[in-house]
């Protein structure tokens, strides 16, 4: 039942929002514009905003130094693999956990969640050495199973409250209705998930993309994805502001994009059994 | 076959990456797979791999501090079979030598440096000052004060602040063997606690507080160098590298403004200068040491310089590395610092860098493996004196304290 | 629901993420707590020896150390403050009926979207460089000094470039908890003559101390190893006063190689980690339970 | 005091008029049930007297003072909602004390109100609780506590009854029925209900597309509906309406006869029909029977009668029972 | 065919018995109700016919055959959940040829019977439609075509109208009865409203605490119930108990008289007492009597008394119809 609202009241409300969103905004606005600058004039005193020779040299400069479609791919390769990866072995997981509670269920959720505080530079070198002698460096294997198991106590979690919403009684009901427990996961479970596996899936291709640790330390040049690419900008010999500011767009703009068609998706799985 | 390389993310780099198609195409069944990052990740990422024998790389990308430490590992596969045509003895001396171990070549240079000053002819003018060639401190701290003017944003002396062995450690160690400091003792005890050292970072932390911009203690090279170019700096005194950038209309609005002068010194017999030059080497442990060596061989040679001048113009060329390059009479007239550059180079002698004796190899670093770390140590200490957290008297006894405690770590002293 | 076969269907379904897990923690932990026994250092393989707990000792008698723990607690507490705050200020901003809400959200969330290392970039050269950075140029303009934000304030800073990359994350969550509360609760107050002050801090403030948590948690989980941050913009410095535990461990095992310093620290951290899980386990538990 | 007085009452979402124009008085001390099909404005009707919507035009008037701008908290009335609304982080003994916080009553005074409601409505063993840990039925307590803990001028309940099971809801009508007989306060009470409508209320208003069909007492409306909609409304079961040949003999459009004023015989009567139906509920029988020509009739007989599926029987209206209905379907 | 037995069934959670033991007997076609108050073990008991909780003891049979060990999709039972418990990702089509599916039929046969059931609920408007789209009452038929699509040897309802208000309810119960007269196969229905057990049931079993205190039709249970429990949950208005004096007039521990059974007179009669509440129905009147020596009595009236709070009246019991119960609360 909500409640008309008066348009004066709004409107200020607007105004404060439409504020305080771009000023949020700003930071990734003034870096893309940046982009588009001349060297000169991005370091110009005053800075310039809209009023500037636009130019795509930046552009076609990264473009020409560093193979942006080989990281491009394999970020794409790895964010996605690892989270497909991770959703199969978490989605019977939070099945179990979800439908099958056990006395200890709620410990070991929580300990899945804190292996996720392991810190990462801790482990690094018997990472290093376990990948060296399974000749996973620098593959996309390697990365894909890394970034799997690091963000699988999320995809749990964030399965595992999605699957909390769903009422028994309809697992019951296909199981009345003579499904097996193949039938129920495949026919009811996952396609009543499915956006709450959406979600999952989203917020894991984002916090996979942007990992910075792991896909450095162990990648060279065929597995390298965008956050090695950036690495190779963040501070070349000089002060390229309108280099780096299109690299960094190049870098951030597919999860940028992916990230607002999908918002909608996102906000609603992101909620981590938090609201109820 | 392919080779995988490893290299930093200079401007020399990225053209060479750009010019190796004339490589493949002389030598059809290698391809060339790079990996381009940032210095710092670039250290880490190969040392962790040459360590560990991870076997990522052919080629790697490595300085004049790392190739001893690691030839004396037998990390580094020697430049044996060089083509004939390739002229060992043409590579300068010093560079040379930093990069050999035992008389034996571990690593080809692809370019070299030192430091020198650079700084604004109209700015001296206008202070009413001429630079010498070979200034002293004394001067350069005289003609700083002369040429600040911060309410116009023009600061009379840009140097390194930013923490880090290879940043405001290079300029620092190297200022301090002018002043008559070391690292170590001959029993390998620190020596921050002596009075040189004092002098030295007092003079530093003065200088850059009256006469330098403001963050100087995050500024590194590349900052320095956007203030340089941005016209913000007097004087800037830095790796001769720097040279063609400033000297370039394209990205340098000073660039027909810039002299050169050597680095300071305090009439002790040592400049602040110091030696570097960006190598390439072969780790011990690739399956592809044939085709890297002929790698390395057509990054290093003449024909790559000839060919960069041919297709960039000479003053693009890797400098630094080659005696030849520098009798070049078409180079001289286009690099007006070549001259300069190379009287640095010759100037810096890594292994007797400083006024008293001292146990290690390195003018503006200490070849030992523990360096990097208590280098870094170091920095921070003197970044945070620059950034006026800690006095110069706190900053000097923690560098001296840590140092001690890291050597003792180490088992180098008791 | 429960019946015999059923839960032994639940028992082999759980097991691979279990086991995996266990296997990816238990492995590389072991290797680091033997690691960290050793004298061994990266550069110098071969000379590895068993030193018991000299790294320890070194670790934790570093004059960096104590810094490294304050700050890390700064770091997080700090971004935790800014962006529960801020989130709940912004999750209560966008939950008004506003022209192009959508639009709003979408500029909100952005920041979130984007690499840690870029984000760190853009902040260090873009606006705080106290040069060439856009605050500096802010400040000069209306006549003040530029400030050097990451040389005289750098946990300041770098809080801050964390808290805008978190604070979306805080927003949304905090923002899907407050459109779950029941109007008519909102609408009993109301008439119960609570003014809005009164219905934020008696009905809508209890009502998403369960998400509140939740973003607690989460974000805890990864700012304790927040790490990029600080490589690109501080290094850890000035001097120590930006470097966290993870930095100070990095630093042992990948700027100086010593990875048996590193081991030790990297146990060190992964205790003060699981103290801090335990503390944050509790918390939620009892929130979550309810 | 507690009268409510609404002069030309309008109220439109965006175009949407929900509300053309409304006149009512409802008096102190008077339980007055508004009751309607599902979305005929009941609840906006209420939540604007509440103060929870403003009015798009007329005014509100309480004890004859115009508060038509005055805001929900200022306007001294108390409110159940349907979904209770409780206030799940507090337990009972806070959620009640709640108002009286508010409104910066000193804490002993808090205390001595609290118990008192407590006392009222049976809830002093559960004060510690929290709502999420109460049955249906004592959570609908504590919502009403909350309310009259205040003392309001009136109470506004809307359908605050829905939520419970039957045997539930029983009770709690007539706990709140006493509870009307023991405070005296006007109560404004909103349901689709029509057995509590006709068990509460005073005076029942009978709301149909935003607009008042008919205001009276339950059994005037019960007696005497003003017109076919009002008729069908009140009463359950249903009433039977009959057109066409039928009607037309009573001349009338519409003939309606409440299943109470059937009479049912297995042997003669006006109407033959087969039972399709018989409810047995052991006190009544509801027998539902097909009559050709005339439709689905059903028949309310007191006790068990023995009639089942496919049996034949008579029905006759009882005289003097017969509603009739001109063709507007207002009453003759 | 269709008939179930249980033999000494139980069912204990962990240290809790929840069903000490329990016999019963489904006949093939029938419509069993199981009532009882909430929790004592009316779903537990449903889950362990339909095979979605395992038995802690005893054995199930249907037909003859025992079942106990056979898995929910093997016994070829279907259930009616409360929440319906419909497939919300899928269309009410495919809701309901979602148990044809997996018993793998040919496409064809799918639809047809598809077809044949929408017909039957009247749901061929629909059938395009997701859950989420429906009404409760359309919702409640989908869950119910989904049951009787595959045919199955037994129907298992629980609660399912207990989400659905009021007229709906009523509706929906007709409807349910009228299937199981169409399709005559065995129905158990559990409830806790016993106005649905009364009109729906062939036979009530009538549970407390696990326990079966009573099986028996409607109309047996409401006249010969076996002792008070069984007195007082059947029948609504519940029945008056009196105790004490009054009851040793009748030589028992307690009597009981149903409100319909009670005759209300304000000149004479057995009881004295004043009126505490009224509610007029129109069709009938609710009184509720204070009775002094006695306790409350409620007596239904039927038509319009124009009886209030505060009158004297006096109550008699109809002759024949007073229940007489021993000190263990068994029928006398
Ligand atoms: N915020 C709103 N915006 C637009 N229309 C609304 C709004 N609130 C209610 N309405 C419309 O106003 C009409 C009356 O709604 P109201 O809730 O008062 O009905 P009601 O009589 O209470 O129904 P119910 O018995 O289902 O509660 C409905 O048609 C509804 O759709
Ligand atoms: N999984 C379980 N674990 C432990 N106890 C349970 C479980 N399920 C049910 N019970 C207990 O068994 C008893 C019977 O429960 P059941 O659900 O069968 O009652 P019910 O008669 O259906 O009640 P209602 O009318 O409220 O639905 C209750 O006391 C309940 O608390
Ligand atoms: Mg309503
Ligand atoms: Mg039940």
């Amino acid at each position: 039942m909500a409640r008309a609202v008066n348009n004066k009241r709004r409107a200020v409300v607007t105004l404060i929002a439409w504020a305080v969103g771009i000023a949020i905004f700003f930071p990734i606005l003034y870096t893309v514009l940046t982009s588009f600058k001349t060297e000169a004039e991005a370091v110009a005193s005053p800075p310039s905003f809209l009023f500037f020779d636009w130019t795509l040299e930046n552009y076609a400069e990264v473009q020409e130094r560093s193979n942006y479609f080989l990281h491009f791919l394999n970020s794409v390769v790895i964010s996605l693999g690892s989270t497909v990866l991770g959703l199969i072995i978490a989605v019977p997981a939070a099945w179990s956990m979800a439908f099958f509670p056990k006395k200890r269920t709620k410990d070991i959720l929580m300990w899945m969640l804190s292996t996720k505080m392991l810190p990462p530079v801790g482990v690094l070198v018997p990472i290093y050495l376990l990948f060296r002698d399974a000749s996973l460096l620098d593959t996309r294997t390697g990365l894909v199973i890394v970034l799997t198991m690091i963000n699988l106590p999320i995809i749990v979690w964030m399965i595992f409250t999605y699957f909390k919403e769903i009422p028994g009684e309809i697992l019951e009901a296909a199981r009345m209705d003579g499904a097996n427990l193949w039938d129920e996961v495949v026919y009811v479970l996952t396609p009543m998930a499915i956006p709450g596996i959406a979600s999952t899936l989203l917020l894991n291709i984002i916090l996979a993309w942007n990992e910075a640790f792991w896909t450095l330390n162990l990648t060279a040049a065929k597995a390298a994805p965008l956050t090695a690419f950036i690495a190779s900008y963040s501070s070349p010999e000089g002060l390229f502001y309108a280099k780096l500011s299109a690299a960094s767009t190049m870098a951030i703009a597919p999860i940028l994009i992916l990230g607002w068609f999908s918002q909608k998706q996102l906000v609603r799985g992101l909620t981590f059994g938090a609201v109820k | 076959e392919t080779l995988t390389i490893a290299t930093v993310n200079n401007g020399d780099m990225i053209r060479m990456q750009k010019l190796s198609e004339d490589f493949t195409a002389q030598n059809p069944g290698i391809d060339l797979d790079w990996v381009t990052l940032e210095e710092n990740v670039l250290r880490q990422r190969v040392t962790t791999d040459i360590a560990t024998k991870g076997g990522q790389y052919d080629v790697m990308t490595i300085g004049t501090y790392e190739v001893p430490i690691w030839a004396n590992k037998g990390w580094l596969v020697e430049l044996a079979d060089l083509p004939s045509d390739y002229d060992v003895d043409d590579l300068l001396p010093a560079i040379r030598g930093g990069l050999s171990v035992d008389g034996k070549l571990y690593a080809a240079p692809f370019y070299g440096e030192s430091s020198m000053v650079m700084y604004r002819k109209d700015l001296m003018e206008k202070a009413g000052l001429t630079m010498p060639e070979a200034p002293t401190w004394d001067f350069i701290a005289k003609a700083a004060k002369a040429m600040t003017d911060k309410d116009n944003e023009i600061y009379g002396i840009c140097l390194r602040g930013k923490a880090g062995w290879g940043e405001n450690m290079a300029f620092l160690s190297a200022t301090a063997n002018s002043f008559g400091a070391r690292w170590f003792d001959m029993d390998w005890k620190a020596q921050f606690d002596t009075p040189q050292w004092k002098e030295t970072l007092t003079f530093y932390v003065n200088l850059m507080n009256e006469a330098g911009p403001p963050g100087a203690s995050s500024n590194g090279f590349n900052e320095n160098l956007a203030l340089f170019q941005t016209g913000k700096c007097g004087m800037w005194i830095d790796a001769t590298v720097a040279a063609s950038f400033v000297t370039n209309p394209k990205d340098s609005t000073v660039a027909d403004q810039v002299g050169f002068a050597l680095a300071p010194d305090n009439g002790l017999g040592k400049r602040g200068n110091w030696l570097w030059a960006w190598s390439l080497g072969i780790p011990a442990g690739t399956q592809k040491a044939e085709a890297a060596q002929k790698f390395v061989a057509w990054a290093t040679s003449k024909s790559y310089l000839e060919m960069v001048a041919e297709k960039e113009g000479w003053a693009n060329v890797p400098p630094g590395t080659r005696k030849s390059l520098y009798a070049n009479p078409k180079y001289q007239a286009a690099a007006p610092f070549a001259q300069m550059t190379l009287e640095s180079i010759n100037a810096a002698d890594p292994n007797n860098p400083t006024v008293d004796p001292v146990p290690y190899v390195g003018v503006q670093f200490v070849a030992i493996p523990e360096f990097q770390g208590i280098g870094t140590a170091v920095g921070q200490q003197f970044s945070a004196a620059l950034a006026g957290t800690v006095t110069v008297d706190q900053a000097l006894q923690s560098a001296q304290q840590l140092t001690e405690r890291e050597m003792r770590k180490a088992g180098y002293v008791d | 629901m429960a019946t015999a076969k059923s839960n032994v269907a639940a028992r082999i379904m759980i097991s691979p993420a279990v086991l995996l897990l266990l296997a990816w923690m238990l492995i590389p932990l072991s290797m680091t707590l033997y690691f960290s026994f050793l004298s061994y250092n990266l550069l110098s393989p071969g000379m590895e020896r068993w030193i018991g707990f000299l790294n320890y000792e070194y670790f934790l008698t570093d004059p960096a150390f104590f810094s490294a723990l304050t700050n890390t607690l700064i770091l997080v507490l700090g971004v935790l403050i800014v962006t529960t705050i801020g989130g709940t200020l912004l999750a209560l901003l966008l939950d008004q009926p506003i022209w192009g809400q959508g639009i709003v959200r979408i500029l909100v969330i952005a920041p979130f979207f984007v690499m840690p290392t870029v984000s760190a970039l853009v902040w260090k050269n873009m606006f705080m460089n106290p040069v060439n950075g856009l605050f500096a140029y802010v400040a000069k303009s209306v006549g003040l000094p530029p400030f050097d934000f990451l040389a005289q304030a750098p946990m300041l800073s770098i809080t801050g470039m964390v808290a805008w990359q978190w604070l979306p994350f805080a927003t949304l969550i905090l923002l899907t908890a407050l459109q779950s509360l029941d109007r008519e609760q909102l609408e009993a107050a109301e008439m119960d003559g609570a003014g809005p002050f009164s219905r934020f801090f008696h009905i809508i403030l209890p009502h998403m101390a369960r998400a509140i948590t939740v973003v607690i948690l989460i974000q805890t989980i990864f700012l304790l190893s927040t790490f990029a941050a600080i490589l690109v913009t501080t290094n850890g410095g000035p001097g120590y006063a930006s470097t966290n535990i993870t930095y100070l461990v990095y630093s042992q095992s990948l700027l100086q190689f010593d990875v048996g310093g590193g081991s030790a620290g990297g146990v060190v951290a992964v205790i003060i980690a699981n103290i801090v899980a335990i503390f944050l386990m509790r918390m939620i538990g009892k929130n979550l339970e309810a | 005091m507690g009268s409510i007085t609404l002069s030309n009452v309008k109220k439109a979402f965006g175009d949407t008029v929900v509300i053309p124009s409304i006149d009512l008085e409802v008096n102190n001390g008077e339980f007055v049930v508004f009751v309607g099909p599902s979305g005929c404005g009941k609840s906006t009707l209420l939540r604007m007297i509440a103060g929870l919507e403003d009015t798009s035009g007329g005014t509100i008037a309480i004890d004859g003072q115009d508060v038509t701008d005055l805001s929900a908290a200022k306007r001294g009335l108390a409110m159940v909602f349907q979904s209770y609304a409780l206030y799940p982080h507090m337990t009972v003994r806070k959620n009640i004390a709640f108002p009286l916080k508010m409104a910066g009553l000193p804490a002993v005074e808090v205390d001595k109100r609290v118990a008192a409601a407590a006392n009222v409505l049976n809830l002093n063993d559960y004060l510690d609780r929290r709502p999420g840990q109460l049955s249906g039925g004592q959570r609908q307590r504590v919502a009403i506590g909350r309310a009259i803990v205040r003392e309001p001028t009136a109470f506004l309940f809307d359908e605050p009854l829905s939520n419970l099971d039957a045997a539930l809801r029983v009770n709690m009508r007539l706990e709140i029925s006493e509870l009307h007989q023991t405070l005296g306060t006007t109560m404004i009470y909103v349901t689709h209900d029509q057995v509590e409508a006709m068990t509460m209320a005073d005076k029942i208003v009978v709301l149909q597309a935003g607009r008042v069909e008919q205001v009276g007492s339950p059994l005037d409306l019960y007696r005497n509906p003003r017109n076919k909609f009002v008729a069908g409304f009140i009463g359950s079961p249903k009433m039977n309406f009959i057109d066409g040949e039928e009607a037309a003999k009573e001349n009338a459009a519409t003939i309606g006869i409440r299943p109470e004023h059937i009479e049912l015989s297995t042997e003669s009567g006006r109407w033959k029909g087969t039972v399709a139906v018989s409810e047995h509920l052991g006190s009544d029988t509801f027998v539902y029977v097909n009559v050709d020509g005339v439709g689905h009739l059903t028949a309310r007989v007191e006790g068990e009668r023995p009639v089942s599926h496919g049996d034949t029987v008579w029905l006759s209206p009882v005289a003097g029972r017969i509603h009739r209905f001109d063709a507007q379907d207002m009453t003759l």
